[in-house]
């Protein structure tokens, strides 16, 4: 009896999986000497995974799918989720509580990157491993923690302004649609974007950028108001698919058309693909949820005491016209 | 006890300036506006004022109920969540079964708010904060966590259609306000909830049924936040749970109190709580537009509600 | 030297000139009082002296000095305590605490030394009469046992000056004595006292000086032996000497007609644990029966639990022969019961709305159709019953938190008379009520029991109960120990039925100390 | 202090009536107690339900990480039970909270006093305003405390270049204060045991404690009884604001950094714990105990919960709105057992 389609997600981890980017040989490296801690056999181990926010948008739910979906395939039997539901405090006492009941491998996807002081020093005393994932920790890699396994935010803001001045023909006034204030994505998407955008494009002036919370109907209200004051506006970036999609409906409520200001953003979600299929979005740097084959498969080696590298940097896709049609599929 | 009817100028803006702040404030804020803000006069931008204003408007109205019998209810962003969840589940039977269950939705919530603070004689700050968040988590529940995209023609048309220029959404508002600036003034209902915010014992004493007045009032505002959670759907073209309505509360709570309701109870102000909403979304409005990062923008805010506060307090003779 | 002192002070409220152009002088080791019609501004005056209000106009002068005191605290720390009219003590916390709030016992570390604390409140209380453990809250206590702690509290400190608004307003003629007592005793020691009260018999046993406010305005100030009482009343109330005599001072009339065999009021067994113990009563229409008993008896309760404010144990409340089922207060007032309750600012008034809304507050669902209210009838409702009961408002949309304290309570009676109740019940319903109104009153009484109401009525004032009830059921400790019918409804009757009731519990319970 | 008057003697209440009421009254205070220390029977209760179920509940270093989570919302509900016992309430908490955290970080490099005083300073400083206003202008606490909640976030961010610069904590002190140890307790866990202490007495057993009781059991009564109503006023919320503060100051030495996306509803944890803890939100009653019982009560719960391991998110949320209404309803249900009394 449901008519409508779920805008998203429903076979997370059919999707494709990571590829990575670089690191691989010539990057540092750590391995279990490095750090001095056991081997364990990762079938048998206690696994813990905390998750930032609550899975209720595309990329959580994808990216705890896929955890979930790796560690059955993998056999291992006792996996501990925890979910912070956005409260940083409450993500650093379910990690120590997690290492205080033995957990011997952490994957952990941070709301923070800064303030793991405490959680690094009981996982050191107690020796166990912590693998990041999605979002880096300023901390020392192979002391601190194990790895981190993700994408470069910084680079897809880079690359989103790349599409951006090419919608555009390098000269026009753009609006940014911030995510959270004080989120490092948010912080390291709009320094990529302003960068690039400052290097390739000077004609493209970047006349207002407010939050939307990475949320479609904040996006919608945000971008509502700023169609009212810059009628003129021809580009929206936006720092994820959900503020894009909002701005999509404020463009159809502001009497515009598809194509009449492009619209760029990051994430990659089926929404957003099918988007581009309509023709309401230009383009969409994908930022690649499914961490799970990646991050067991970088354990695993590890406690096989081969070396491996401090910084996995997945490479991320991009969807623009030309491949939106036949990839929508493969978006989660 | 001689009557004195004569009043220096000073004193009569003193006795004017708390019933009429608001409008004041409003007044300036446009005039500001339409002096600094490009565009600002167009009628496609008056209008995206009212629709983002409405939700938060129908939100207050039941917030101002609440608060006129010195309750509060935290839970009304909730409310719209559950009530946002409930409408895709439904809409395989049609626009309005999938309406009356989400407005059912939001009836049971305030039922609940009611009987704990009526009947159980809990806080309601307590009560409405339990169900903030067992509200939002069940909404969750309900919508597998999923944002799910609304594309039936009929919601789809309400939340942008217009009727005579106006959109549907301020209609409804509109109405709605009507509706409530009645019941407050004429009837029964409307007297015995003021008279259990003034003074609940003595409404008890007079015969007032107290428990069956609270439980309607939590019930109405649990209403007119379903409401606001179905218009919200309408207008996104989603359903999201975990967005739609987040701090809600707190806007509407800002609006009922910037618009000259008194928190303690006995007094609610229909039209100053539409003027608040109003003043609160002009304040946000001219933030945006003039692009101010969000820490300037919240500063400002602050000093602002303080003002309008100030300026609509109670004066006490001392 | 004069100890206080103001001159030419004016005071306006909204709408209202509450004080106007007052002067008023009070001398070291006298008792002054201060009178006037509800309204006329004995409290703002009050409030002024002691820096609850500041005056828009004129000075205070405290010993010689101009002072101008910003707060109360102020005033009680150059020696001015004050009892002001409603018992203003914080009802959550503890007897001894309330007493001691602001001077509390400390130890030498600084902090609050309990025990000590305690045990001296315990002593100050026993010699007020008031025996109780002082750890409990305050509010748990009666009224008059609040106003004694109140009294005590303000005698505690070394104060030049006591000023006391109505403090015997609900207290009992024994209480009374006690507290006149003290008042000699400050008296003696040259303290100054002012005291405001609408029971004139007090006035002439205690007060030396009298200034008599009317509508604001200093009428008459001078010695009070010099001032017959008529003479007083009728300064008061700005009316001919003759017409006041005419007019006598209270307004009861004696007997009323009985109507009909058949009561209108019955109850019977009523029990609430620790406070009724199996109560009966019963009123005929157009009978008045009093309630008589010291404080704590049981009478406020026993009027609650009739009106559905007080939950029952046990027991069956009839009106006019049918049962009541729903024994909430809807259900009492649908029943046709209209409860007066004792304590006007907690339970009666709603401050916050107007006159108009509070009088026509229980009887909405008559006064409108498909619920909606009909303005028309509200306001024939409301100007009757303003005119009929002289109730002084600057309007009726006047807010009735702004009221003096006599006029809120006849807005309450107001409230009462509009629901056309079969029975009413009286909780000290001339409490508070300036001579003139309490004849209107108790003469309202009458005339509701000639139109076939039952009536209950409790009056901590003997005299009142002994002229206006047909019939005194006397109570003590939640149960009734006699009632007293025709020509023993006397004040002596009344004593002795007490005293004797006293006397048996006391053997009773020597009794049960010895087994 | 107290005037001799000679009281004529009357009779004195007989003593069966004072003995039914000494019996009522020790009734009355055992149900008292149990209403009071309500939050820590259930507390103990709900461990005793995680003892038996879950064995790694029972780790000592469990009970740590449950304490040294705590310590942070314990010093916030301190504060914010003074607030809510003079009938006030201060929303602004949980913006102070991050405000002293990141003040604390970036002034670290100026050594652990700093890291300290500047973060009391600046948190003082707006529950001075929230005080002043509430006392002196008759505006709802409410709305003057959600004016600097938005005030408070605002310079927060405007400090940290819109919430994206995360201070690192510089002073190696300051850092230990955040991880150092003493018999086997975290610092932080003293500091907030020390003040709970030293709040119990202030409350308790002080004049001016006293004064925060009478204000919140009537404003009015107060005032004509000559307590400094004003002076109490502001003086709890710059308690409060303090109190966040130094929360602030310990959450960022214990994280290393301050943290900007911390402290969203912060405030209504903290009045949840007190409330939970018996205090009424009416003011007037309410105790320091109940408000440490009531926060404990908070961290276990959601201890347990991730015991259970993966209990979907969203059904967390409703186990925990579940759980604060039946322990409210418990404890109201006690309260109005004694007041039939
Ligand atoms: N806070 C206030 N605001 C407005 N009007 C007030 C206020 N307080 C008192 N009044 C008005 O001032 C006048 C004097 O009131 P006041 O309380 O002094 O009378 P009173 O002599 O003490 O009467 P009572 O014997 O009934 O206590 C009244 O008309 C009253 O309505
Ligand atoms: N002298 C006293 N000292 C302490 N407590 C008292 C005293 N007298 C009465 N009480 C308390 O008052 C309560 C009962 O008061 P109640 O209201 O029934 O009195 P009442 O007969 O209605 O008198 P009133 O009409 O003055 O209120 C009991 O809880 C009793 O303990
Ligand atoms: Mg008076
Ligand atoms: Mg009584």
């Amino acid at each position: 009896k449901e008519e409508e389609s779920p805008g998203a997600g429903a076979a997370p981890s059919a999707g494709a999986g990571q590829v990575v980017q670089s690191g691989a040989p010539d990057g540092p490296t750590c391995s279990l000497d490095q750090m001095g801690y056991t081997k364990i056999d990762l079938k048998t181990a206690k696994v813990g995974f905390s998750q930032s926010e609550k899975e209720a948008n595309p990329f959580r739910i994808a990216e705890t799918q896929s955890i979930k979906d790796e560690a059955a395939k993998q056999g291992i039997t006792q996996l501990t989720l925890t979910n912070a539901n956005s409260q940083f405090t409450k993500q650093i006492s379910d990690v120590e509580q997690m290492i205080d009941s033995g957990v011997q491998l952490l994957v952990v996807a941070p709301l923070n990157s800064d303030g793991w002081d405490s959680v690094f020093a009981k996982a050191k005393a107690k020796k166990v491993p912590i693998i990041t994932i999605d979002r880096k920790i300023n901390a020392t890699p192979c002391t601190d923690y194990l790895t981190f396994i993700g994408s470069d935010f910084e680079e897809q803001g880079k690359r989103a302004a790349d599409k951006m001045a090419e919608a555009l023909g390098n000269k026009g006034s753009v609006a940014i649609l911030l995510g959270s204030p004080g989120n490092n994505v948010t912080t390291l998407r709009t320094k990529g974007f302003k960068d690039q955008i400052a290097k390739i494009a000077p004609d493209v002036k970047i006349v207002f950028e407010q939050t939307g919370q990475f949320s479609r109907e904040e996006g919608q209200k945000v971008s509502e108001q700023m169609l009212q004051a810059n009628p003129d506006i021809a580009g929206i970036y936006a720092e994820n698919d959900e503020m894009a999609l909002g701005a999509v409906t404020a463009l159809k409520g502001a009497g515009k058309s598809a194509g009449d200001v492009k619209i760029v953003s990051i994430d990659g979600t089926r929404g957003a693909v099918q988007g581009i299929v309509d023709g309401w979005l230009h383009s969409v740097i994908e930022s690649n949820p499914r961490f799970g084959p990646l991050a067991f498969e970088t354990a695993t080696k590890f406690f096989n005491g081969e070396p491996v590298a401090q910084d996995i940097i997945i490479s991320d896709r991009e969807y623009t016209e030309a491949n939106a049609k036949t990839d929508v599929a493969n978006a989660y | 006890m001689t009557d004195v009817a004569v009043r220096t100028p000073a004193q009569r803006v003193r006795a004017w300036l708390p019933a009429y702040g608001v409008y004041v404030a409003i007044v300036v804020l446009l005039l500001f506006n339409i002096a600094f803000t490009e565009n600002f006069l167009a009628w496609s931008n008056l209008r995206i004022q009212l629709i983002q204003v409405a939700p938060v408007v129908i939100v207050a109205l039941g917030m101002a109920l609440v608060i006129g019998t010195e309750g509060i209810d935290l839970s009304v962003g909730s409310v719209m969540a559950l009530a946002a969840a409930f409408i895709p589940l439904y809409l395989g039977y049609g626009v309005v079964a999938a309406i009356l269950v989400a407005l059912i939705a939001g009836v049971a919530v305030g039922a609940v708010n009611g009987l704990l603070v009526a009947r159980v004689g809990l806080q309601p700050i307590v009560a409405t904060l339990a169900l903030l968040v067992a509200g939002r988590g069940l909404a969750l529940v309900v919508s597998d966590s999923q944002l799910r995209e609304i594309r039936n023609p009929g919601l789809v048309e309400l939340g942008s259609g217009s009727l005579f220029g106006l959109p549907y959404l301020v209609w409804i508002a509109l109405a709605l306000v009507l509706t409530v600036a009645f019941v407050v003034r004429r009837t029964v209902f409307g007297r015995r909830l003021l008279a259990i915010g003034g003074n609940r014992p003595a409404a008890e004493l007079a015969g007032v049924p107290v428990g069956r007045v609270l439980v309607t009032v939590y019930v109405v505002s649990g209403t007119l936040a379903a409401v606001a959670g179905v218009l919200a759907v309408a207008r996104i073209q989603a359903s999201d749970a975990s967005a739609v309505g987040v701090l809600i509360e707190l806007s509407a709570i800002t609006a009922v109190v910037v618009g000259g309701t008194p928190l303690s109870g006995g007094r609610v102000r229909v039209w100053g709580t539409v003027a608040g909403a109003l003043l609160m979304q002009l304040v946000v409005a001219t933030m945006i537009k003039h692009d101010l990062p969000s820490s300037t923008a919240e500063m400002v805010q602050a000093v602002i509600i303080l003002v309008a506060v100030y300026a609509a307090r109670e004066r006490r003779s001392r | 030297m004069t100890l206080l002192e103001v001159a030419g002070v004016s005071k306006t409220f909204p709408g209202v000139r509450a004080l106007d152009d007052v002067s008023f002088a009070l001398q070291p080791g006298e008792v002054h009082a201060l009178v006037g019609e509800n309204g006329a501004g004995k409290s703002t005056l009050i409030k002024v002296l002691t820096g609850v209000y500041q005056p828009d106009d004129g000075a205070v002068r405290y010993r010689g000095e101009p002072v101008s005191f910003g707060t109360p605290l102020d005033a009680q720390r150059a020696g001015i305590s004050t009892i002001y009219q409603e018992v203003n003590l914080v009802p959550l916390m503890s007897v001894a605490r309330n007493l001691f709030l602001g001077r509390e016992p400390r130890n030498a570390l600084g902090l609050v030394d309990e025990r000590r604390m305690n045990r001296e409140a315990a002593d100050v209380l026993t010699r007020y009469g008031v025996r109780t453990d002082v750890r409990r809250q305050l509010g748990t206590l009666a009224l008059g046992a609040q106003q004694m702690v109140a009294l005590a509290r303000a005698v505690m400190v070394d104060a030049k000056v006591v000023i006391m608004d109505e403090p015997t307003s609900s207290l009992e003629p024994r209480e009374v004595e006690t507290l006149f007592g003290v008042i000699r005793d400050l008296h003696a020691q040259g303290i100054g006292i002012v005291y405001v009260s609408h029971r004139l018999d007090e006035l002439y046993q205690i007060c030396d000086r009298v200034t008599i406010l009317r509508d604001g305005r200093v009428v008459h100030t001078g010695p009070l032996e010099e001032l017959e009482r008529i003479r007083l009343v009728s300064l008061m109330l700005g009316r001919d000497m003759a017409e006041v005599r005419r007019e006598g001072v209270t307004g009861f009339t004696g007997e009323h007609e009985v109507q009909g065999a058949q009561p209108v009021l019955r109850a019977a067994g009523l029990r609430n644990r620790h406070k009724l113990h199996g109560v009966d009563l019963a009123v005929r229409p157009g009978e008045v029966v009093g309630l008589g008993g010291l404080l704590g008896a049981g009478r406020s309760e026993t009027l609650k639990a009739i009106g559905g404010a007080l939950p029952l144990d046990e027991g069956t409340v009839e009106v006019a022969g049918a049962p009541l089922r729903r024994r909430t207060s809807v259900g009492a007032v649908k029943a046709g019961i209209a409860l007066l309750p004792e304590d006007r600012k907690a339970e009666g008034i709603v401050p916050s709305l107007s006159v108009r809304e509070n009088i026509a507050l229980a009887v909405l669902p008559r006064l409108s159709r498909l619920g909606l209210v009909s303005e028309k009838k509200i306001d024939t409702i409301v100007e009757r019953f303003m005119t009929r009961l002289r109730i002084k408002a600057s309007s009726p949309h006047q807010r009735v938190g702004d009221l003096s304290g006599g006029n809120q309570q006849k807005v309450l009676l107001a409230r009462l008379l509009a629901t056309a109740p079969k029975v009413l019940l009286l909780d000290e319903p001339t409490r508070g009520i300036d001579v003139g109104a309490k004849a209107e009153v108790q003469a309202l009484v009458d005339e509701l029991a000639a139109e076939g109401l039952g009536v209950v009525l409790v009056s901590s004032d003997a005299e009142e109960l002994i002229e206006g009830a047909d019939r005194v059921v006397v109570l003590r400790d939640g149960v009734v120990v006699g009632t007293l019918d025709g020509a023993d409804v006397s004040t002596e009757g009344l004593l002795r039925t007490i005293a004797a009731a006293s006397s048996a519990a006391a053997s009773a319970a020597t009794q049960e100390e010895a087994s | 202090m107290t005037q001799d008057v000679t009281v004529p003697p009357i009779a004195p209440p007989p003593e069966s009536a004072l003995r039914d009421e000494r019996r009522a009254d020790r009734l009355d205070r055992i149900v008292g107690t149990v209403q009071r220390q309500g939050a820590l029977a259930v507390l103990v209760l709900v461990a005793a339900i995680g003892f038996a179920a879950f064995p790694n509940f029972r780790s000592l270093a469990n009970a740590e990480t449950i304490l040294i989570s705590a310590a942070p919302l314990a010093l916030i509900a301190l504060g914010m039970t003074f607030v809510i016992i003079t009938g006030g309430i201060d929303l602004s908490v949980g913006s102070l909270y991050v405000l002293g955290g990141v003040v604390a970080a970036y002034a670290s490099q100026w050594g652990v006093l700093a890291a300290f005083l500047a973060p009391l300073l600046l948190c003082g400083a707006f529950g001075v305003v929230n005080g002043v206003l509430v006392a002196y202008t008759r505006m709802a606490p409410f709305i003057v405390t959600l004016a600097a909640l938005l005030g408070a976030r605002g310079l927060m961010r405007a400090l940290s270049n819109e919430g994206s610069e995360t201070y690192l904590v510089r002073s190696e002190a300051f850092r230990a204060f955040g991880s150092g140890e003493f018999l086997g307790l975290a610092y932080p866990v003293w500091l907030a045991l020390a003040l709970f202490a030293g709040g119990a007495v202030l409350l308790g057993r002080t004049r001016f404690g006293a004064s925060v009781y009478a204000i919140g059991g009537s404003e009015d009564a107060a005032r004509l009884m000559g307590v400094a109503v004003r002076r109490t006023q502001v003086n709890v919320y710059v308690l409060s604001g303090l109190l966040a503060g130094l929360a602030g100051a310990v959450n960022a030495a214990r994280l290393g950094s301050g943290v900007t996306v911390i402290g969203v509803g912060v405030e209504l944890d903290a009045i949840a714990a007190v409330v939970i803890g018996g205090t009424l939100l009416t003011g007037g009653a309410g105790t320091v105990a109940g408000t440490i019982a009531g926060v404990l009560l908070l961290g276990v719960i959601q201890n347990l919960i991730n015991q259970v391991g993966s209990v979907n998110i969203s059904w967390q949320q409703v186990i925990s709105g579940a759980f604060l209404a039946v322990v409210v309803v418990v404890q109201t249900y006690l309260t109005r057992l004694r007041r039939i009394q």
